[in-house]
């Protein structure tokens, strides 16, 4: 809402970049908050997501072809063979602590 | 104002107000929901930048795929009926602070910057270049996914499963 | 017969008792028969006959010396000296050949002897293996013709004395005694090396002829010439027990007496005498004053301690130390073929002397054996008397002994100490020293007087202990023949057809006065050959001395066996009165002028002392710098080690600490937390851009 | 003379290396092949020198000259450039040997092979032998060696074996003694290597190879003025810093003497250590020490010997006095023989520094004949001592009939001690003493009361061990075994052979000592002659 309404443009590059930019920043803010593994998880939608929207912006506006889309798709692919892993990582993390909450799973620290 | 002004501006608000939701919502299943609509909303604006095909990608993979994943994880993880399902959060005032920088940094960029050769191509419809440069240049990339999704399907079974040696 | 022959005979006589003593010594105990007992006496057997071949030719065929020498060392060309070379050899002159038959003599009668004597003894070969060692040694002295094997055979008589008078080393008074008679020979030995070194450094050879040849040129004269012959002389002191080296030979009667006889008696302690005998030519008159006075007092000391002595073996010890005197003070007061002579005689008569010693204690230590009697001393006149009876062949011989040491017409004694007395006579109306011929007729007096005491105590009178006297026998034959043989050889035909003539003697006939090398300044101005006198002043008056001497000599020893014989054979004089009036007189006699304890007290303790302090200054003080200083060391770095663990340590430790400290804080930021760690990684990108792009 | 194409001096030397190797090589359970590997090896040893022996020329003088030395071996050695600001180092491979190396060469192999047998029943074979054939090896090249850098390296090969003989198979004071033992010769190392080094930027000559001047480490150069650099520390004749080189070099060969009063090492050391190894360090050891002063000090430094010759007899004197004096308050019978060796090395000493043909010879013969006579005293003392397990002299008595062959060898090694005519040691000492007497008349003349004191404490050491009664707990001992006897009965036959026949000795070095005696007088007179003085 950073946006200058007066002397307004027409929506253009920008505005997608800037809903990608928020976008993102959302995520971030979802994934180093959230104790939650799943809510985590929803952060990094997010993040994908932004970042596909810059890819089919610049694609619309800035390249010219369909390398963004080709882009966005894999993107996609990933991101639903992440989800499902992810799931399964968080079921079986479950298993065996008994919680999904992050910060209680500091085995790093040991 | 132009009226595709006007659809951008209504999506991005779905878009963004929900993704805030998702964000700051302490109940695990408001955030679900909210995220399918900000999946919604992107799959608007990918109608916007004329891209249909991903948009309906987006649709399909995200809200029936992947939401439909998280909230099944949600149900299996959360104790819906004893316990609220209420996350809890941890530093917040360093992450608005870093989220804070990291977006105005983005934002500035995006705004100084002189963005070159805006072309506004319009697309009559772009499912079938897509599937034409999918098994052209960008064929092994396409199998090195499907491999990956292959992998990722028995990854995910083999670690969800459960174990029945167990005693 | 030619020279060579002789040398090589010399040669064979010299090595026939030393092939016995490697036979006995290696094979003796178990594989010779009779342990080897008769293959030693029969090889000295045949030294003796080749001896006699030797003498008889040398005397009779071959007027001249005959020497055969041959290079043992040579050390090339040598800067300031040439042809540095030691040559070694023999020399036979009649000098030598008289000691070789001497020597061979007594050493064949005393192996015979020791067969009897030493029968059943536990080291019977050992004791023949020696004693063939000892001959081989003896004779290398007598026929060597330099000061290198002169020394070497010196040395090698001395070790052989030392085997023999410890032969019973059981016994710690034998060891001793045989531990005493090599170290005070040594000492008597340095000096002669010392001689031997003065002669080498300054002539360059050790040959005698070849020494007297240089002394003659004056390659070696004055102070340094006289040293040389004093030191060389110490040698014989030395050997010869002369004051004040004597006291070894009393205490080397704890050997078996046969050796008494052999070594310390008749041949080893001669030869002293003869090894002077040999130098004589190089002596100054100061060298020759010295040796003189030597010989007095030793033969006065050795005689007046004779008197006291109980011991049959000790008072014929110290009477051979007194008659050892009377030879070196003949030597030194220029009777030198009487000196020889008496070398001669005494060899006979004091063997003879010892061997009916050895008679009577093997008697004794029979009787004792036979009551079982361990305590008494079978040495002990005072335990013996009346022996005539009993052992009368041992008796008469020992009287002829005892008559030819006092000095009694017929006997070989008469002939050769009338010579001395003579000489010493004229020396001291020559030169002034009146003290010699003074005490040399004392001494004879002296000697009559504790001989014929020895003889009555023994032999003489009621036995004092009837129940050994009841089991006393006569030796054996083999013991007794000898004593016959040496009883004969004491008698005065062996030497000459007058017994009162020595110059008729076959002594006096062949061995001659050496002319002697010292420059004429440093010889007695009486011996020096006059312009148009044909015998020099001391020749005239040795000649005009001849009857007054024989005359004084006969009283003083009749005077001495009158008093004998009243006192242990009358009764008229009691010893114990005597005795009792003299009391420190004769306390100071008994106890042999106190040598043995001023030795003890001083040179012993001092060297003992002394190496207790070398041992002390080892340990305590070198040792104690050198722990010292590795103290030091280990101190210096212990605190190098302080300042290590406290400065160094201490830094190295702060610096630790420091990054320790880091740790800490880094180690906070750390948590374990995926999700701070993707706070950072956030904020890193943003500064890692505002620096790139920024 | 070569054998396969190596120098039979490098086989003499290395063969002992090499023997060490197939000794490490031998599996475990099998003790006896290393005990025979060793024995061979160096029976083989003694083989070499006698081969060195019969193909000796004995009339090349050596000392000072290449063409004097036999069997020489030179070969490039190291030959590095540019090595910081040393240059060029250029050290050689440099074996020979003349008459002053000859007899020792000869002593080493023999005392070292009776050694080897005598050193059969110690336990922990392996290692044992394995550091006894490298110390063999370092004992063999510092006498053979003529380059100084080969000749300090030898020497400090034979420090270390050494020192873990001591201290491994030693008493039970081993490790003081092997570490008194180790410093004691490392200070003397650290003095040696000074002057070394201090000779080796002094000295210079052309490079046979390359034609271009380099410093060199060949004692043969450093004995001739003229390849000083004028400037150097060393240059000239009797400057204060050769004098001051020739102190140093002389203290680093006293303590290996050793020279009272730096003597206390030997005791310790001769006392703690096994049997083979004291015979080995009195029989050989010692003899490095004055065979460096014949081979380095003397010839090297000419100047300095004739300046402090007499101090050299003096300590020449105190040495035989002074060791005869602590020797006969000894009560310990190896110490006594220890104290009887710093005694007798002192005739070495005295002879040196009388410096004439017959000091200089009578001194090897003793380096030689002591070498011989303290090796069968220290074998006597390890025989009575693995009997009874005790050496003080005052529980024993009786010996000579409970072991009568023992003390026939006793005797002969005694007497020998004492310096009995017949027997080796009578004359090398009478040749030093009368060496001596002719440049040092009173120092000869006292010394020779040495002899005296000797024979006191040598009788009374008889006196003690075989004389008197048997104490009743020694009723069992047995006489000396056969093995013993192997070891003594050779040196006994040296021992006589060479009392009676010294010849074949003396013309061995004969020609050798008078050209050093020549050479050094000549040399050390000249730069007095000449005025150099500082």
């Amino acid at each position: 809402m950073l946006v200058n309404l007066s002397g307004l443009k027409s929506v253009g590059l920008e505005h997608f970049l800037i809903i990608g930019a928020i976008l993102f920043s959302l995520g971030i803010y979802a994934v180093v908050t959230r104790k939650n593994a799943i809510m985590v998880l929803m952060g990094i939608e997010l993040i994908l997501n932004s970042a596909n929207i810059n890819f089919i912006a610049f694609s619309k506006y800035s390249t010219a072809d369909l390398s963004g889309h080709l882009a966005a798709i894999f993107v996609i692919i990933l991101a639903a063979a992440e989800a499902a892993i992810a799931i399964a990582i968080v079921l079986n993390i479950y298993k065996n602590f008994l919680t999904i909450n992050i910060d209680e799973i500091d085995n790093l620290k040991r | 104002m132009s009226l595709f002004d006007v659809a951008f501006y209504v999506l991005a608000f779905i878009t963004v107000g929900s993704a805030i939701v998702v964000v700051s919502s302490r109940n695990i299943i408001y955030s679900a929901f909210a995220l399918l609509f900000t999946f919604f909303g992107v799959a608007g604006l990918y109608v916007l930048l004329n891209a249909d095909f991903i948009a309906v990608t987006q649709v399909l993979i995200y809200v029936g795929g992947i939401l439909v994943l998280i909230i099944f994880g949600v149900m299996l993880t959360t104790k819906v009926f004893d316990v609220p399902v209420k996350t809890e959060t941890l530093h917040v005032g360093p992450a608005i602070v870093v989220t804070g920088a990291i977006m105005g940094t983005l934002f500035g960029v995006i705004l100084k910057t002189k963005w070159f050769d805006i072309l506004n191509v319009q697309w009559d419809g772009t499912t079938k270049k897509i599937g034409e440069r999918l098994m052209t240049d960008f064929l092994l990339p396409f199998e090195v996914a499907s491999v990956v999704l292959l992998v990722a399907l028995l990854g995910a079974v083999i670690i969800a499963r459960r174990e029945r040696v167990k005693s | 017969m030619n020279q060579n022959t002789l040398i090589l005979l010399a040669i064979l006589a010299l090595l026939l008792p030393f092939l016995g003593f490697v036979l006995l010594i290696f094979w003796g105990r178990k594989r010779l028969p009779r342990q080897g007992d008769v293959i030693e006496t029969g090889l000295v057997l045949g030294s003796l006959v080749l001896s006699f071949i030797i003498f008889f030719n040398k005397i009779l065929y071959f007027p001249n010396p005959i020497e055969w020498k041959f290079e043992w060392v040579n050390f090339g060309f040598v800067e300031n000296w040439g042809e540095m070379k030691i040559t070694l050899g023999i020399l036979i002159d009649n000098l030598s050949a008289t000691m070789l038959v001497v020597v061979t003599v007594v050493s064949s009668l005393v192996h015979i002897f020791s067969i009897g004597y030493m029968k059943d003894d536990v080291r019977y070969s050992r004791y023949f293996a020696y004693l063939g060692f000892f001959t081989f040694s003896m004779l290398g002295i007598v026929l060597t013709n330099n000061f290198f094997t002169m020394y070497v055979f010196w040395e090698l008589v001395g070790v052989s004395s030392y085997l023999l008078i410890g032969h019973w080393y059981e016994k710690k008074s034998a060891s001793d005694a045989a531990k005493k008679a090599f170290i005070v020979n040594r000492v008597g030995d340095f000096g002669f090396f010392v001689g031997i070194m003065i002669i080498w450094a300054s002539l360059k050879t050790f040959n005698f002829g070849e020494v007297f040849a240089g002394i003659e040129q004056g390659k070696l004269s004055g102070g340094l010439l006289t040293a040389a012959g004093i030191l060389v002389f110490c040698g014989a002191i030395g050997k010869s027990a002369q004051f004040p080296l004597h006291v070894w030979l009393p205490d080397a009667m704890e050997g078996p007496t046969p050796v008494s006889a052999l070594i310390h008696a008749a041949t080893m302690v001669a030869a002293g005498v003869y090894l002077t005998a040999r130098t004589y030519a190089m002596m100054s008159a100061d060298a020759l004053t010295f040796i003189a006075y030597i010989g007095a007092v030793t033969a006065f000391i050795a005689a007046t301690i004779a008197i006291t002595q109980t011991d049959i073996k000790r008072v014929l010890a110290y009477s051979t130390i007194s008659q050892l005197g009377y030879m070196t003070m003949a030597l030194g007061s220029g009777a030198y073929v009487a000196g020889f002579f008496h070398l001669v005689t005494h060899a006979a008569f004091k063997a003879g002397l010892f061997l009916g010693s050895g008679s009577v204690i093997h008697a004794m230590h029979h009787a004792l054996h036979k009551i079982h009697d361990h305590h008494t001393d079978p040495q002990d006149i005072r335990n013996m008397g009346g022996l005539k009876k009993k052992m009368p062949i041992t008796y008469y011989t020992f009287l002829i002994y005892t008559l030819a040491i006092s000095g009694i017409p017929l006997t070989s004694g008469f002939l050769s100490k009338d010579s001395i007395l003579a000489g010493a006579f004229a020396f001291g109306k020559l030169s002034g020293h009146t003290a010699i011929p003074l005490i040399g007729f004392f001494v004879a007096g002296l000697t009559a007087f504790y001989m014929f005491r020895l003889l009555i105590l023994t032999f003489h009178g009621e036995p004092k202990r009837k129940d050994i006297f009841e089991h006393i026998h006569e030796s054996p034959k083999v013991m007794v023949v000898p004593l016959i043989i040496l009883a004969v050889l004491s008698l005065w035909f062996i030497f000459g057809p007058n017994p009162f003539d020595a110059s008729a003697t076959w002594v006096e006939k062949y061995i001659h006065k050496p002319e002697s090398v010292v420059p004429h300044e440093q010889q007695f101005e009486f011996n020096l050959p006059k312009e148009g006198v044909l015998v020099t002043e001391y020749e005239h008056a040795l000649h005009e001395a001849h009857i007054p001497a024989m005359l004084l000599s006969l009283g003083m020893a009749g005077l001495g066996i009158l008093f004998a014989f009243l006192t242990y054979q009358w009764g008229k004089i009691s010893a114990e009165k005597v005795a009792n009036a003299l009391k420190p007189v004769y306390t100071f006699l008994k106890n042999k002028w106190y040598f043995d304890e001023l030795y003890q007290n001083t040179f012993v303790l001092a060297t003992l002392g002394i190496s207790k302090f070398a041992r002390w200054f080892d340990i305590k003080v070198i040792d104690g710098i050198v722990d010292g200083s590795a103290h030091l060391t280990k101190l210096w770095s212990f605190s190098v080690g302080k300042f290590d663990w406290n400065i160094i340590d201490g830094l190295v430790n702060l610096l630790a600490y420091i990054t320790g400290f880091f740790g800490y804080i880094t180690r906070l930021l750390q948590n374990g937390k995926v999700q701070t760690y993707i706070i950072y990684v956030v904020f890193a990108v943003i500064v890692l851009f505002y620096i790139f792009l920024g | 003379m070569q054998i396969l194409g190596i120098g039979i001096l490098t086989w003499i030397v290395f063969l002992p290396i090499v023997a060490m190797i197939f000794v490490l090589l031998v599996p475990k359970g099998r003790e006896t092949w290393i005990k025979w590997i060793s024995v061979v090896a160096t029976g083989l040893q003694v083989i070499l020198a006698a081969v060195l022996l019969l193909n000796y020329r004995y009339d090349l003088a050596g000392v000072n000259t290449l063409e004097g030395f036999q069997f020489v071996e030179k070969y490039r050695w190291i030959d590095v450039s540019g090595v910081a600001w040393f240059g060029r180092i250029v050290i050689d491979y440099f074996l020979g040997v003349d008459g002053l190396s000859m007899p020792m060469v000869v002593l080493t192999a023999l005392i070292s092979f009776i050694g080897a047998i005598a050193s059969w029943e110690l336990p922990k074979t392996k290692g044992y032998y394995a550091l006894y054939l490298l110390l063999d090896t370092g004992m063999m090249g510092v006498f053979v060696a003529l380059d100084f850098f080969l000749f300090y390296i030898f020497w400090e090969v034979m420090l270390l074996p050494m020192y873990f003989l001591i201290g491994i198979w030693g008493g039970p004071r081993r490790e003081y003694a092997a570490i008194k033992f180790f410093i004691y010769t490392l200070l003397g190392s650290v003095l040696m290597l000074l002057v070394m080094i201090g000779l080796y930027f002094s000295t210079s000559i052309i490079d046979p190879v390359t034609g271009e001047k380099v410093h060199t480490f060949n004692m043969l150069a450093m004995m001739d003025p003229k390849n000083y650099e004028p400037g150097s520390i060393f240059s000239g004749l009797h400057t204060t810093w050769r004098y001051i080189a020739y102190i140093a070099l002389f203290i680093g060969f006293a303590i290996k003497v050793p020279i009272v009063p730096f003597h206390t090492w030997l005791p310790d050391a001769h006392v703690e250590a096994p049997t083979p190894i004291s015979v080995i360090l009195a029989g050989v050891l010692l003899k490095m020490g004055t065979y460096g002063m014949l081979r380095i000090s003397f010839p090297i430094f000419p100047d300095g010997m004739i300046k402090y010759a007499l101090p050299m007899a003096i300590l020449g004197f105190i040495n035989i006095v002074y060791g005869a004096l602590a020797a006969m308050a000894q009560e310990d019978f190896k110490k006594l023989i220890a104290y009887s060796s710093i005694s007798h090395m002192g005739y070495v000493v005295l002879g040196m520094a009388a410096l004439n043909t017959q000091g200089v010879t009578g001194a090897i013969m003793q380096m030689f004949n002591h070498g011989t006579i303290t090796a069968m005293l220290f074998l006597i003392v390890g025989v009575l001592y693995d009997r009874a397990h005790t050496r003080g002299l005052y529980e024993f008595g009786g010996l000579a009939n409970q072991m009568p062959k023992y003390f026939g060898i006793v005797i002969i090694a005694f007497f020998a001690a004492l310096g009995l005519p017949g027997l080796s040691g009578f004359i090398s000492e009478a040749f030093v003493f009368l060496g001596a007497f002719q440049t040092y008349k009173w120092i000869a003349i006292f010394s020779a009361t040495g002899v005296i004191i000797t024979a006191g404490y040598i009788l009374w050491t008889t006196q003690r061990l075989f004389f008197g009664q048997l104490p009743e707990r020694w009723k069992n001992l047995p006489d000396i075994n056969a093995r013993e006897l192997v070891t003594l009965v050779p040196l006994a036959i040296i021992v006589i052979f060479l009392g009676v026949y010294p010849s074949p000795l003396i013309n061995l070095m004969n020609t050798s000592v008078n050209h050093l005696v020549k050479f050094v007088s000549e040399m050390g007179q000249a730069g007095m002659q000449l005025g150099i003085l500082p």
